[in-house]
């Protein structure tokens, strides 16, 4: 990714080098060499002196390495013998494979920096949302048409029978506040204004009285409506509040 | 029929988004004033309106999205329509019922009835105007309430949702709650 | 200019899929030849690719698509771009080279070519989906061979692998002592 290491540098850390055979070609750059009359003895030193680094600080996965040096070694030997007689001698430089994979890998490194670079032009994607789209047909429509509140109330205690009845008690104590608040804001939204006995829809309950007014407690707080009694243990009575003119900013 | 800069940018969003876009996200997204997306809105629809294209510009829900012209929908039934459908009409239906009943409710909280994320049916329920946004939990991060609209309440015709019918009114009431 | 009926239906298909579609998908879901699909994916590829559309019909990974144009991409990038966070390492994509240039290619052939175990890369692109098993090569122990998949091809944006990126003649020419 980076430019090779600058001469003076001694040492390179095992992260650069992605095999034996990136370190391998590596040096073959920085000594300015060519590569189909590599100088075996000169690079297999440089090799070993790295191989050696490596090992002293202990980087792992150098097997791989070792057995690149134990080619080389192979190779540096076959040269020192008495070149023989031969007339395929050409074709016998004991370098000739390595060379090949050299060649080979290099070709693949080329290949991976054209991948690279696509990588790179593929770093931002804009994308549709994944989602099953469908169409909206008519019959579609119908269904919810057809549908009465028996349904929901049906589909509603299904699910609820499928939850474990702590959590259903739970789910209870909290309705009831909830479903007078509900029905506040589903006043405020139809009328002016409203009474506090409009919130009662069973007169004989305590806890619709209790629920009723924490209810209102919780929109007066929350300031969603403002509550008039004209007179003591009158009724009360409530009118929503004008949304805040901050949200009116936000909506246009 | 040309297609100003400004009508492909919304051409592209309308692409990228599935669900209705209403205008205020539009101008969020493009940056692009109310006034020009109007313009540009009616240019795209009257581009796609031409017999030769397939998909149009619809306004739905309060927003405008692309879908497949209708003359082609019994083509594409059988893939994307009916196999779908019921699906999509019952796990409505379970989030819709969730939140008339227990409203205001939070998503988090819809999620745990139901077990799975309900983004896309809040998404849906909203398209169809069912539910909307009555206001914030205070609990931490004020996540939205959601409860039901007046819509909700004609198509089910009810009066108000203290009509609703109570559980202990199905007689094959399973629960030993006495009402609420 | 004038789309056909046929054009108009594949563009309404190409709309409710968001992942690329490939030809057998339009067959089955058309009912159409593979000749007329064609014909009718060239014909929407000129109407879109005309400068007023903010979107056009692109052919990735093995299938056809509609995305907004790459031009609009800067705009529309705060809200809808995906960044790729997870860049492959340099011995990863070496790995990925040497499979998508040399596919089908065994591990052992791989390790061949680049000196090291092959293993752990074979796994990670095989977890992010890059590559798959292609078949078993004729050979002792018959080795599996990989090779690439479509996600691979959407991932770095190329139409097929017939569309890899080539060497040039000159870098191609032998070694090259300054380069990397």
């Amino acid at each position: 990714m980076e430019e090779p290491q600058s001469e003076e540098k001694q040492h390179f850390k095992l992260g650069e080098f992605e095999g034996p055979l990136d370190l391998l070609l590596f040096l073959i750059r920085k000594n300015e060499v060519n590569i189909y009359d590599i100088p075996i003895s000169q690079i297999t030193e440089q090799y070993l002196s790295y191989l050696e680094y490596a090992a002293k600080v202990g980087l792992d996965n150098i097997t791989e390495f070792y057995l690149l040096a134990a080619t080389l070694l192979y190779i540096k030997s076959r040269m020192l013998l008495p070149v023989e007689v031969d007339l395929d001698e050409e074709f016998d430089d004991p370098r000739q494979e390595l060379v090949d994979r050299l060649i080979e890998y290099q070709k693949y490194k080329k290949f991976s920096e054209l991948i690279e670079e696509k990588e790179q032009q593929a770093e931002w994607v804009v994308e549709r949302k994944k989602k099953q789209r469908i169409l909206p047909f008519p019959e579609d429509e119908r269904m919810w048409e057809e549908l009465d509140v028996w349904d929901l109330l049906k589909t509603f205690s299904t699910i609820m029978t499928s939850i474990s009845s702590e959590r259903i008690i739970d789910l209870y104590e909290e309705v009831s506040i909830n479903e007078k608040l509900s029905l506040i804001f589903e006043f405020i939204e139809k009328r002016e204004d409203f009474f506090f006995s409009d919130l009662i829809t069973k007169d004989d309950s305590v806890m619709e009285l209790v629920c009723a007014f924490l209810a209102i407690l919780e929109a007066v707080k929350t300031r969603k409506i403002i509550v008039f009694q004209n007179r003591l243990f009158g009724d009360i009575r409530i009118r929503g509040r004008m949304p805040e003119p901050e949200k009116e900013e936000e909506i246009i | 029929m040309k297609l100003e800069r400004e009508a492909a940018l919304i051409e592209a969003v309308l692409l990228l988004e599935s669900d209705p876009v209403d205008l205020r996200t539009l101008m969020k997204v493009t940056n692009l004033s109310k006034d020009v997306i109007l313009l540009a809105l009616e240019e795209l629809q009257k581009v796609y309106d031409t017999k030769e294209h397939g998909i149009e510009v619809v306004e739905l829900g309060g927003g405008h999205l692309f879908t497949p012209k209708v003359e082609l929908w019994e083509f594409l039934k059988e893939h994307y329509g009916k196999k779908n459908e019921n699906r999509l009409s019952r796990a409505a239906l379970e989030t819709l019922s969730i939140i008339a009943y227990s409203q205001p409710i939070t998503r988090g909280e819809i999620e745990n009835i139901r077990g799975v994320s309900a983004d896309g049916m809040i998404k849906l329920l909203f398209s169809r105007n069912l539910i909307r946004e009555v206001g914030k939990k205070d609990a931490p991060g004020r996540p939205i309430q959601f409860g039901t609209t007046r819509d909700f309440l004609k198509a089910f015709r009810i009066k108000s949702i203290a009509d609703l019918p109570k559980l202990d009114e199905l007689t094959e009431d399973r629960f030993e709650l006495n009402g609420r």
